[in-house]
Parts: structure tokens; sequence; C-alpha cells
């Protein structure tokens, strides 16, 4: 179908249906201006995956779902996005669609820092977004045409770190990062403070697998953590994470009481399930979706929030506890209730950093 | 941790690790062992764990259930086979250098696998599998008591027919003769063919086994740990399994040794920080153990390997 | 039916050159027949069309008078033909009896029955007086015993038209009788046998007729008894040759090599030269003759530094070269020809040019400042191409494209030409034909005339009593003795190099 | 295309346009075939000496590193900063080119296996290094000082902000370097004697192992280089590899498409750097997925590897000629 469209700075890409009726609907109307938006023309709303692509079952997909109902919901507005094979497309990727006239282009994911502020730089009257990150200048101050998500990942894996803590029949539990970073970091603080938080004396193991796509690491690491003793892991490891669903499958499988607690989306709706039941006891869910959408929706609204550090969090339901919650028990869901409050009134302030964390376990 | 127990987590990971290693190292023995060289395994792989993957989701979605896996395995092999003719014809009718077309064997097969699935499933990776490969363990004899779970542990099936494949491809390749003439095509090809062997057959032949052992080890990773495909489910492993060829010796018991030595060296990396002494250690030096194990082990104990004499060099009828 | 093969008018052709034009070549039942020529001259070529390796372009076969289109080996062995090769045709890393079944296993169930498979070996080596080793490698036998093996496949095939194509090339002069009486046991078993070979010493003694090419075309059909050598030859190269090598009396003046008791090991750390002492002075030819495997490889290497001695000392002209590196053996005035032009004389994907120079490539004019001048290279290639009559279509052209006796000519070329004081040349003529001997031949006769050290490692008797002044007689790494070239003979010499007074027995 | 439903004409002029199309993206793609020449001459280096560099990968990553690194750590004019950057890059990968090479000629170790781990082993320790050493934001290092920087505003301005920097040259001056050294050097012949015949090298008194640890080296000096190109030229930084850049496995295939030659190489790198390229383009423009790329270039491999057949008939018909 877009083969056929005639206009060649409108390289919208159909990544699924949905993104393909919005299309069709725009090609009625003339779609050819490389100005910003303007009265009756179409808003174009697009962005740069990093390698996963849109289906990554992570961040880009839930970005690429985002922009997708965006689409659907404002039928004037045209989204589409451009996959990026490796680190060094980055920038010309960014370029090509900001060069496209696109009124507002999102860089998913923090790898893309540094290109986008490149792009940025060069395309200064182009509205530019990006996640996960906060993008500043040489001299530390926020750039006026790139807008930063953020999430509070710190804050959703607190209340999954209680969760593990109440539930563990060993009192040992594990979290598996992928790359050891400031954000992932973020996870594995929240985590382990919400374990204390509710059972100071709780064993928590850690290890990165440094890598967010070796299935066969996360397997190991999930075999020595549960042959440990560990029966709840949480993960935010991207595809290394399969690697420990499936060893905790087959612990299931074989009489064993493990639990895996899922990352980014709601993960026991694609994975976990064994003959007699799912071996995920919930997902600690990141909205990178409700994020852009938003984003998406100001910004033709006029109110690009460029220049501006957006945090996600618990309160507004930037980051949380997913929907699929039938293996967490009734006592923990309670828990889960009063620490949102407590979080959301600043009486529990969750560590983002290891210094934090300390700190944080010290006051217990 | 004790000892034992850190044994206990230690043996079946490395074992599980080392599977896939196997099956695929054993495949290039027999394209080697004919003298078409394979780089083309990492390639091979990822076709096998594109076919096990989509072979399982299917045989799944027709209701084939628990037999689903092994039906995907199956089909991994077949399709293993089918691509790995590219490099067959590639290198034996039309005499291609056998690296390069071993090159562009691995660039088609992540291609290929991937495009598939977008055009296919409509996304750059396919769902995951929901039945599995189940863990066995050898009845009578992992009951000896404390040394029976340590030899026999508890691993999938598969990992026990994988050992089984290396006494049955030592029995062919060593005792049969078929191995007799695959062998003399991979030594000295003229030779072989003045005795009235016909040299290219034996080497496509040579060439679609590892293609077959190839699938059924990408197949294996994939549907027994990865659980869905993707273009990175397969970064590496095929390298590694040709490593093991080379390590070996082209002999199906050292590939069966190096396959293992790998799996051991890597299932140590990842549970050293849950080893009490060992935890401590800079993971840095617990990631690269396997590899400088291995350089070290090339370079001081197992010496010079020796292979097939014909290794690499096209065969043109009539040449001296 | 007279005949058991007819190659009728063959013609067979290679891109650019006609092997074969227009052959016929006849054998009766029970002969052996000769088949004379040139190198090059389309022997094999014709061969390897009978056993089905390649195809004629024109021509028809007749096998015991019926017509047959040998279309593969398989073909070939079908109709009772077998082939020795000129370049043998073994599996190293097998055993013998592995090399003789390959591609006809007896079976028991799905497993090769080893077991009767070398009894089988044994049945026929028994019959036919082919002593072998059934379970030993390729590897580890000498050559002799690897052409029996050759001989063994064609039998257990059941072949009774044996293909020999040069099979003494590479043999000791004890194994060539040993062979000569197995082809004559052959015969008395019923079999054929079509003999190639440069030696016409063969053809006089076993064959019954000969048929001659020259540059692919056939000749003529002659029978051996009337023939001499002379005739034979002249038949072949279409001009008289000349077998002696003239060369007027030694005048040997001052050593240039002395070997001091000299110990070198093998892989294996095993002595394989023994306390040897040599010398050889200026203007002399000193031949070693032995059989393969009594140290010659391991004594040459050692001289030019390709492998490390044990103990013992090395000099040349005085100066002690033990354990020198190569290039500096060959700067201190060394010119050597290896055995074996292939593996260690040529780079045979370099060009003649390139290897006519491969020992000189980095001294001026050639090398300036660590850059090549590929201009002065060719310039001078040129010119030793012309001088030593390599033919070869220009200095650019690839050495593998060259015959054995033309790349073996720019070896010479290269290594005389440096002018060394010691001149080792290690097996100078295998393989080649009588003209190219002959040109050899008197290349290294000038360098003695010259007053160069000659140093001569060869398994030809012939060619050691041809053209040495003294011959030592080397055994067990050590030099049994040394004759006065004059003073001894064939058989003698034959006797010294099994061990001196003890029986001559097969030596392996 | 056709199979996959996708008009296979919008889907070329994409692709040829996402090359050509602007002058952004020519400078794109000529930035982008920078590094590709250097993993493509590296291997090709090796090849001449007959060994197979499979470690590329590897020494490209540490010459990435430590050319960055001394990028960031010293302080200096230009002038002395930027070779000295590059120098680091190529005597990081030259190191990682030596090991291999050393077991080879030592131990007779196969140069395959031990490049293969050598590249895992670049992989852990760069990363171990940024993260513990030089993590300034996310996962990479600060930028390089700017006396260190390839980029060139000139050329970045003459194709419209690409990040074509001076490396481009430097690459092309790299290709006559390597022609240069094999075909006109006395090094050069032994070179590629050793590879061809090591028994007749060194029965010509060459040094084989010496040579065989040299060609090792230097190809590994080229990766080195490869990858300076990246961190001094296209990202200013070096940061936290998840996995393999692929820049060292697509060097094998530049190099066997180029025939190991330096214009070949030249060549070949363009074309992999101009699929690339326009993959993102044809994706954007025509809605074909980028993997479509990566197939075509391993049929272009498989057509060119086969050229026997073409080789073939070629010297069928000129024997004929000759003939008459
Ligand atoms: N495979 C080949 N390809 C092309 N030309 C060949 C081939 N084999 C032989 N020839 C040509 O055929 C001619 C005859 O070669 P052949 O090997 O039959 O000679 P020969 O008589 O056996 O020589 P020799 O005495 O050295 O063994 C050669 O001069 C060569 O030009
Ligand atoms: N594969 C080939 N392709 C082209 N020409 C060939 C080929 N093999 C041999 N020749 C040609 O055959 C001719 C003779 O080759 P041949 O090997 O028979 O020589 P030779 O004197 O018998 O050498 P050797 O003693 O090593 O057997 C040469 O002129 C060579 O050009
Ligand atoms: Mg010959
Ligand atoms: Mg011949």
């Amino acid at each position: 179908a877009c083969g056929e469209e005639n206009n060649e700075s409108t390289p919208i890409n159909d990544g699924g249906n949905n993104a393909n009726e919005a299309a069709d609907n725009s090609a009625d109307e003339n779609t050819g201006n490389n100005e910003a938006a303007g009265e009756g023309e179409a808003f174009t709303a697009q962005m740069v995956t990093d390698i996963g692509g849109v289906d990554d079952r992570s961040f880009n997909e839930s970005a690429w779902a985002g922009l997708t109902l965006f689409g659907e919901d404002y039928p004037n507005a045209e989204v589409g996005y451009v996959q990026s094979s490796d680190a060094s497309d980055y920038a010309p990727n960014l370029n090509r669609i900001a060069r496209e006239g696109t009124d507002i282009s999102f860089a998913i994911g923090f790898l893309m820092e540094d290109d986008i502020k490149t792009v940025a730089a060069q395309n200064e009257d182009q509205n530019f977004a990006i996640v996960d990150t906060v993008v500043t200048d040489d001299n530390g101050d926020l750039i006026p045409n790139i807008a930063n998500i953020t999430f509070a990942e710190h804050e959703g894996s607190f209340l999954v770190g209680a969760v593990a803590a109440m539930q563990s029949e060993t009192d040992h539990i594990g979290f598996i990062g992928g790359v050891e970073g400031e954000l992932i970091k973020k996870f594995e603080s929240g985590f382990k403070a919400g374990a204390k938080f509710v059972n100071p004396d709780i064993e928590i193991a850690t290890q990165y697998a440094q890598n967010f796509n070796d299935a066969s690491k996360g397997q190991q690491i999930g075999n020595a953590m549960y042959g440990n003793g560990a029966d709840i892991i949480f993960h935010a490891a991207g595809a290394t994470g399969n690697g420990l669903i499936t060893d905790a499958i087959e612990r299931a499988q074989d009489g064993e009481n493990v639990w895996v607690i899922g990352v980014d989306q709601d993960q026991a709706l694609t994975q976990g399930d064994w003959d007699d039941g799912n071996v995920i006891l919930t997902s600690m869910v990141k909205r990178v979706d409700e994020a852009v959408y938003q984003v998406a929706e100001s910004t033709m609204n006029g109110e690009y929030p460029g220049g501006e550090v957006l945090e996600f969090t618990l309160e507004d339901a930037g980051v949380g506890i997913a929907e699929s919650r039938e293996n967490v028990s009734e006592e923990a869901l309670t828990a889960v209730e009063e620490y949102t409050d407590m979080i959301i009134n600043g009486e529990i302030v969750v560590p983002k950093t290891d210094e934090e964390y300390e700190e944080f376990e010290g006051s217990l | 941790m004790d000892i034992l127990s850190i044994l206990y987590t230690i043996i079946p990971a490395a074992l599980i690790a080392a599977t896939p290693l196997l099956l695929t190292a054993l495949g290039g023995l027999f394209s080697e062992r004919s003298g078409i060289v394979n780089i083309g395994l990492e390639g091979l792989m990822v076709m096998g764990a594109f076919g096990g993957i989509v072979g399982t989701l299917i045989f799944e979605s027709l209701g084939f259930g628990d037999a689903a896996p092994w039906m995907g395995i199956l089909f991994a092999i077949v399709i293993g086979a089918i691509f790995s003719l590219f490099h067959a014809v590639a290198s034996i009718t039309l005499k291609a250098d056998q690296i390069v077309s071993g090159v562009a064997l691995n660039f088609l097969a992540v291609g290929l696998s991937v495009f598939i699935v977008k055009e296919v499933f409509d996304r750059g990776q396919t769902d995951v599998v929901a039945s599995r490969i189940p863990r066995v363990e050898i009845p009578l004899l992992s009951d000896i008591p404390v040394i029976g779970q340590l030899i026999f542990p508890r691993v999938y099936a598969t990992t026990y027919i994988a050992f089984v494949l290396v006494a049955i491809v030592w029995y062919v390749v060593f005792k049969t003769p078929f191995g007799l003439r695959l062998r003399s095509v991979g030594e000295h090809p003229i030779a072989a063919d003045t005795m009235g062997i016909n040299v290219n057959r034996m080497r496509y032949i040579a060439v679609m086994l590892s293609g077959a052992f190839g699938g059924a080890g990408g197949a294996i990773f994939a549907i027994t740990t990865a659980g869905n495909f993707a273009g990175n489910t397969i970064v590496g492993q095929g390298f590694m399994a040709l490593a093991a060829l080379i390590f070996g010796k082209w002999h199906p018991v050292g590939a069966m040794g190096a396959a293992i030595f790998f799996g051991f060296a890597q299932a140590l990396s990842i549970s050293a920080q849950q080893i009490p002494g060992l935890d401590n250690v800079p993971q840095v030096y617990m990631l690269i153990l396997p590899y400088v194990l291995t350089i070290l082990a090339l370079a001081g104990f197992v010496g010079k390997a020796e292979s097939p004499k014909a290794l690499n060099q096209p065969y043109e009828k009539g040449s001296r | 039916m007279e005949y058991v093969i007819e190659m009728n008018n063959i013609r067979k052709e290679f891109p650019g050159i006609v092997a074969n034009d227009n052959i016929t070549l006849q054998v009766k039942q029970g002969e052996i027949h000769a088949l004379l020529g040139e190198n090059g001259a389309g022997k094999s070529t014709l061969m390897n069309v009978l056993f089905g390796l390649y195809q004629p372009e024109k021509g028809e076969i007749r096998v015991r008078g019926e017509k047959v289109a040998i279309t593969d080996p398989n073909v070939a062995t079908e109709c009772g033909i077998g082939m020795v090769h000129q370049h043998f045709m073994l599996i190293e890393k097998f055993t013998v009896t592995e090399n003789i079944i390959l591609g006809k296993e007896p079976k028991k169930g799905t497993t090769i029955n080893l077991r009767k498979a070398e009894k089988d070996v044994a049945e026929i080596s028994e019959r036919y007086g082919l002593k072998v080793d059934p379970r030993s490698k390729i590897e580890d036998i000498s050559v002799g015993m690897q052409q029996r093996v050759e001989i063994l496949k064609t039998l257990y095939r059941g072949a009774n038209i044996l293909i020999f194509d040069e099979p003494t090339a590479a043999l000791t002069p004890q194994e060539i009788k040993e062979l000569i009486q197995i082809m004559k046991n052959l015969i008395k078993e019923g079999k054929s046998i079509i003999l190639i070979t440069h030696k016409l010493k063969e053809i006089m003694q076993v064959c019954d007729r000969c048929t001659v090419i020259r540059r692919g075309e056939g000749i003529g059909t002659v029978n051996v008894s009337e023939m001499t050598e002379s005739t034979l030859a002249e038949m072949m190269v279409g001009r008289e040759i000349s077998f002696e090598v003239e060369k007027k009396e030694a005048k040997p003046t001052n050593p240039v090599l002395t070997i001091k008791d000299l110990i070198v090991e093998d892989i294996r750390r095993v002595n394989v030269v023994n306390k040897l002492n040599l010398e050889v002075k200026a203007g002399e030819i000193l031949g070693v003759a032995g059989v393969d495997g009594n140290g010659q490889t391991e004594l040459i290497e050692a001289i030019t530094g390709l492998r490390s001695l044990k103990s013992g000392t090395i000099s040349v002209s005085g100066q002690d070269i033990s354990g020198y590196k190569p290039r500096r053996v060959t700067e201190s005035g060394v010119g050597h020809i290896p055995q074996d032009r292939h593996k260690h004389g040529l780079v045979l994907d370099f060009t003649v040019g390139e290897n006519i120079l491969l020992q000189t490539y980095y001294q001026k004019p050639y090398t300036s400042k660590g850059i090549l001048n590929y201009t002065k290279m060719y310039d001078k290639s040129r010119g030793l191409i012309e001088e030593y009559d390599v033919r070869t279509p220009n200095e650019k052209t690839f050495a593998r494209a060259l015959s054995g006796g033309n790349q073996q000519k720019a070896i010479i070329a290269r290594e005389i030409d440096r002018s060394p004081e010691l001149l080792i040349a290690a097996q100078p003529t295998r393989g080649l034909d009588v003209g190219a001997i002959e040109f050899i031949h008197r290349k290294l006769v000038e360098e003695r005339e010259k007053g160069r050290a000659v140093l001569l490692v060869s398994l030809e008797l012939d060619e050691v009593l041809n053209l040495s002044d003294r011959i030592a007689v080397i055994y067990n790494g050590e030099i049994v003795d040394i004759l006065d070239t004059k003073d001894t003979d064939e058989k003698e010499l034959g006797l010294l190099m099994a061990g001196g007074k003890r029986d001559v027995g097969d030596v392996q | 295309m056709l199979l996959s439903g996708h008009n296979p004409i919008t889907g070329y002029v994409a692709l040829f346009q996402g090359v050509f199309g602007e002058i952004y993206y020519f400078g794109e793609t000529l930035q982008r075939m920078t590094p590709l020449i250097f993993s493509g001459l590296a291997v090709a280096f090796a090849l001449r000496t007959g060994l197979l560099n499979i470690g590329v990968e590897g020494q490209l990553i540490v010459g990435w590193f430590a050319s960055v690194f001394v990028g960031i750590v010293v302080e200096a004019p230009m002038i002395i900063h930027l070779p000295l950057a590059m120098a680091a890059g190529a005597i990081a990968g030259a190191l990682w080119g030596f090991v291999p090479g050393l077991l080879k000629a030592k131990f007779e170790v196969h140069e395959v296996i031990v490049t293969i781990m050598m590249n895992y082993i670049a992989l852990h320790i760069v990363n171990h290094f940024i993260r513990n050493n030089l993590l300034a934001s996310g996962q990479r290092t600060d930028f390089i000082n700017s006396s260190a920087s390839l980029s060139s505003e000139y050329l970045a301005a003459l194709t419209d902000f690409s990040r074509l920097h001076w490396g481009f040259l430097i690459a092309i001056i790299s290709c006559v370097i390597m022609w240069f050294i094999l075909w006109k050097t006395t090094k050069g012949f032994e070179l590629r004697a050793v590879g061809f015949n090591k028994n007749a090298s060194s029965y010509a008194g060459m040094n084989v192992n010496f040579n065989i640890i040299l060609s090792m080296s230097v190809s590994g000096a080229f990766a080195g280089v490869g990858g300076a190109m990246l961190g001094l030229g296209t990202y200013q930084y070096a940061n936290i590899l998840p996995a393999f850049t692929s820049y060292g496995f697509d060097g094998i295939a530049v190099a066997l498409l180029g025939g190991s030659t330096s214009i070949g190489i030249f060549l070949a790198a363009f074309l992999f750097g101009g699929l690339k390229e326009g993959a993102n383009n044809m994706q954007a423009a025509a809605g074909v997925a980028p993997e479509l790329v990566e197939i075509i270039i391993a049929l272009i491999i498989f057509f060119v590897a086969s050229s026997y057949l073409v080789r073939w008939i070629y010297t069928k018909l000129q024997f004929k000629k000759e003939g008459k």
C-alpha cells in the first residue's frame, strides 16, 4: 500500500494495520508540506527505534503502541517509525524523519542521547523527544527542542520488591539486570528497597548478565539463583530474561515453587505458561506508550514540552504493577496499595542508585 | 554453597549449554571431514533456530501438544539441510571459495530468517513456544548416591540424545564404508575418484548432514533456552561450535570434550557470583575465563590440530 | 582376437593444446607393453583416457575386441583395467587395508568387515609376492611398499590389465628389482601390463613391445628385442642423445664442505644422522648413495639450516655454519636444489620471475630501502630464463603452469646463478625425461669444472655413478664407505647401501 | 521483494535514493564505509599470508577503545594528539593480532579459534574498562578532546551535516598503503610467499614464523585504526557494547568480495556501506524490511564467489584464441 504513495516526503511506515488506516485516511489530504503543522494539515509523529525494533516486547513496542493508538484517536495524524539496524543508524534515521518535516520525532532509548543532541542542533526548528534519558547541552542546560521522557522505574520496582519479599517462602529472592548502568540500577535499587522494607533480613541475590540478548546466560543465572535457594526473581534484562523464564517453567513443571517477576510490559500475557499455570508472578510495567501518546498529543495541541523533563511516576500511572496479578496474594496486593500511597505522599523516598540504596537500607 | 551443591548447579548448566554446540560441531565434522570448510555453521544454527521455533509454533497450533517441539526439531533439521544446499552448490559445484561461501551463508541466514518472520508474523520476532522439551534423568543410573546426580543430572532429553549421537557419528565416520569414503574424499579426493567414489556426491551429503545437525543444534538452543526466535537468538554459538570442532581435532569425541569444556567454563563464569569465595572476583575475569582457558589449553597441551588434507580445496575432475 | 586393449585413433584436447592426436595403442594378452615419450608427450593423458578419468574427443577403445565407452574409473574397473598412477593415489592417514578396499568394502551388517578385508589383502599379496603390512598407515611405510599397495588396489578389484605410470621414478634400485620381479609374476598369472617409464634400460629389460609417442602423436610400435637403448631414445626425441656425461678428469683442490661428527635428530628425537663425517672438495662432485630414509634428507636439512643439529660441526670454506639460519647459510655460499620442487623449491602461485629471485629478492639491486624493483627483477629473470632454456611463455607466467622439467630448470638457474661455492643437488632429475636430464647433468658438471663443490644426493644409482667423482655410501645415518667412482660398480654399491655385508633384504 | 508483496521498483529506487538522493546520505554512506574499508583491509592482509583473521572484530573494538582513551586522557595540540590517538588504536589492534599470530607461529594453534576467543575477550575487557573507569553518561565514555577528533566541519558542511570525517581520506590512503606494502616492498614479497608456500619460503631463507606474527599484527593494526575511525570520527566516544559491532565479520565479506585487493576492498566497502545506508531509506520510503539488504549482500557474495563459472568460460575462450 505504501509503495503507491506518490509523495516522497511522506515516508510513513505501516507497522501495523492501524497505522495503515491512519495513513490511508490522510492520503486524501495534502500531506506534502515541509513546514510545521498548520491548520487543516496533517500532524506527523514518527519514532526511531533502536536495534530491537517495534516488536521487541519492550519499550520500542510499547512506544509504537502509544503512537499507533494516537494515530487511531486522531485520524488527522500520521504516525510512523524507522527501525535502526545498528547504532550507527540512529543519527541518519533521526535526521531523515526530521528533514521530512515531521512535527514530533521520538528517539526511543537512551542510547540515542548523543545522536539526538546533534540532530536537534542541526534542525533547530524541529521538535524532538527522547525516552529514558535527559539530554543537556554542554553547559548542562536542557535543550529547547528536545522533550525528555523518563520514568520512575525505582518506584514501580519497589512495589514488586515488596510483593516478592512477602511471597517468598525461602526469604531469598533475586534480581537479574541486563547491562549494568544508571537506568537498570533504578530497577535494582527500587526492588531491593521494596523487599528490605518488608523484610530487612531477606536475602537478595543480584547479578548482571551484561547483555540484554543472551537467553542462555539468563537461564544459567536463573538456574544458579534458584539452585541457591531463591524462589522469586525479578529481571530487567530484556531477552536475557527469556532464559530465566524458561528455567522457572522447568522448575515449576518439576514441582518447585518458583516465580519470575516480569518487566516493562505485562509479560504474563505472552510468556510463562506451563501445564499448571504461569510462572510470572506479576510484572513491573513501564507505560512508555502512555508517555509517548501524551507528548504527541500535547505537541499537536501546541503545547510541545520542549526543554522539559517529564518524569512518569507511580502517581500518574507511568509505572506500576501489571494487570496480571492472579498469583499475587491478597495481603500483598493490599500492601502494594498502601505503599503506592506512601510513595506518592513522599513518606517513602525510593532510592535510585547504589548510594541512595545504602542510605535507605541503613535507615530501616 | 558447598562444593557438591555447586557442582549440582554447574554440571547440568554446562551440559545444557554444551548440547547445541556439540550437535553443530558434529555437523561441521561431516562437512570438514569431506573437505568442505564450514564457517557457515553459525548461519545453519540460525536457520535451525528459526525452523525449530516456527515449526514448533505451527505444530502447536495444529494441536500436536507435547510432540510439537520434537516435530519442530525435525522441521529444523529439514530446513537446515535444505539451506545448506546454498553452501554446497556454491562451494562444490561452482567451486566458490569455501570460506567466502560460508560467510555468505551466515549473512543470508540472518537476513532470510528475520525477513520471513517479519513477513509472516508481522514482527521482528516470533511468539514464545508453549511446549518444551522435558528434562529427564536416567532412571537407575542417576539414583547412584552422590555421583549419580553429578554424572547423570537432570537435563533435557536432547542432551542425552546428543551424547548418543556422538557415539553414532563416531561409528558412522570410523566404522562404516560411508565413513571411510567420506574421509577419503576429504583427504585425497583424486584418489577417491580413481576408486570409483563420487567425490561431489559425498561432499553434498556431508554438507547437507552439517545442515541437518546445525539445524538441530540451533533448534534445540531456541526451543530449550531462548523460547522464541529473533535475529539475535543465535549470536556466536556457531563460531563456538566451529572452535569446538577444531579444538576437538575433527573427532566426535574430541568435539564433545571441547563442547563440554566450553559449557563448563561458561556455567562456572555465570554461577561464580553465587559461589562464596568467587563472588568477589571481578566479573570481567569470570566473563573472559572460558575464552582464556580455551586459548591456554590450545597453546599448552592440546597442541597442533591437523585438519583433513583436502580441506578448502575444490575438486575439479582431471586436475592434479 | 589378438589384443586385450586396443585404443584406436585417440584424440584428447585440453584448452589450447592437443595432448593426444590420433594415437593408436594395441596391447597383446600377456605382454608388457612400454609407452615411451618425453615429458608432456601425452602418455599419462592417454592412460587417463583408458582409465576413464578423461573422455577422448575422438577414437575408440576396445577391450578384448569389444568396443567400450569408459566413462569413469568404475567402468574401467569393470573392464578389468587397473592403474598405478604416476603420483600415488594413496590416503596417507589410512592403513594399507583401508586404502585397498576403499570403494569396495567388505561388510558385516553396516560395519566394514576389517578382518575379512585384511585376510583378503594378505591372500592377494601372498599370491603375487607383494609383501605389505595390512595394518600400517601409508605415511609410515616406504615408497616401495606404497607402490605395492597401489598394485594391490588394482588386483583387489580383479584387474587383469595393469597400467603403471612411471612406477620406478621414486624407487631405489633394490625396489626396482623387486618391482620387475612382481611384474613378471603378474604376467605369469595371466595379466597384461602397460608400462610408462623414462628409463630405457628397464624397457630393454622387461618389455616385449614399445609404443613411442612424441608431442601427442604416435610415432610407432616396435618389438623391443629389435631395438637398442639409443635407437629407442632417438625414436622418442627425434635426435641423437648421449647418455654418458662427458667430463674431464676431476681436479679437486681445497675442501669446501667439512662435516664433523654430525648428529641430527628427527621429530621423534631419534638420531637419524649419526656421527657423520664428510668432506667435499672444490672441483669435485661427491655423490651420496643410499636407500631412501637413511638420513639423507636430514643431512641436507642440517647443512642448509632447516633443521637444528644436536652436535657436531658443519663448515663451508672454513667458516663454521653450524646452527646458522637458512638465509645465513645461503649467504655463506651454499646453493640448494631441493628434492621436492613443488613443496620446497617453488612458490607455485608466484611468477617464474619471482621464483627465480626467491633467494636474492632482498639484495641489491632488486631491493633498495625495503622497496622492490620489479623491473630489475624481471630483467634479471628474463636473462636466466633464456640462458637456462626454461620453456615458459614469459617471466610473468605462474610457475604452476610450467612442466616439471622446466620448473626444475628455473630452480637450477636460481641456485647456480648465485655462484655458490657449494651446490647441493637432491634428486635433481626425478621424474624428468632424458632431454631434461641431459641438460641438468651438463649444468652440474659445468659447475664442477668451474671449481665449485657439488654434493649430489640421489636415489638413482645410475645418476650417482654417472656424475660423481667420489661416492659416499650412507647407511643408518652414517657414511659407511667412500669410494672412487672408477673403482666401483652398481653391485658393490648396492651391497654397501643395504648395510655392508649383510643380506640384501627388504629394507623399510 | 515481489514475493513479500512490495513493489520492487519502488524499493530499489528508494535504496538508490537512500545513497545518492541527497548529499547528506551520500556523506553518511562514505562515513559508513570508512571502518568497513579498514576491516576489509585487515582481513585481506592476513589472507595474503595465508591466515584467516576472524578476530578483526575484537581488534577493532580494542582499537576503538584505545584511541578514545588517549583522546580523552591526553591533552596535547592536535598535531600530536590526533596521530597519537590513532597510533594507540593501531597498537592496541596490533597487540590483539599479535597474540594469535604468536600462538600460531610458536605452538601451531589454529588462528581461527584463537581469534574467535580474542573477540570475546576484547568485548568483555573493553566493556569492563568503560564501565568501571570511564563511564560518563548512560553507556558511554566522555567525548574525546577536540584535538584528537577526526571530525571535519568542512566535510560535514559539504555533505549537509553528515558525519563524514577525515578518516575517509585516511582510509583511502590506507588502501594505497596496503597495496604498496604487499606489492612493492620486500616484506610484502615475503608475506605473500609465506602465504602461498611456507615450506618453500623457509627454504628460501625467509623467517616464516616472524612473517606470520608480523602479518597478524599488521592486520590487527588496520583493524585497530578502523576502530579509531569510529572512536575519533563517527562517534567521538566509546560505549559499552551490548554485542559485537559486526564490522569485523562484514570485513571478511568486504575483503573476499574485493578479492583481497585494495581497489576491490574500496569498492566492496562502498557497496556494503551504500546498501546499509540505503536500506534505511528503503524501509522508510517503501516499507521494505532492512533485512532484505542483508539477503542481497549474501546473494552478491555468493555470485561473486561462484565466479568460477565465469572464469571457466573465460579461460576456455582465451585458450581457444591462443590455440589459433
Ligand atoms: N589437466 C590438464 N589440463 C590441461 N592440459 C593438460 C592437463 N594434463 C595434461 N595436459 C597437457 O597434456 C600434455 C600431455 O601431458 P601428459 O601428462 O599426458 O604428459 P606425459 O607424457 O605423461 O608426461 P610425463 O612424462 O612428464 O609424465 C601436456 O603437455 C599438457 O600440456
Ligand atoms: N591443470 C593444468 N592446467 C593447465 N595446464 C596444465 C595442468 N596440468 C599440467 N599442465 C600442463 O602440462 C604440461 C606438463 O605437465 P606435467 O605435469 O605432465 O609435466 P611433467 O613434466 O610431467 O611434470 P612432473 O614431473 O611434475 O609430473 C605443462 O606444460 C603444464 O602447462
Ligand atoms: Mg609427469
Ligand atoms: Mg605423465
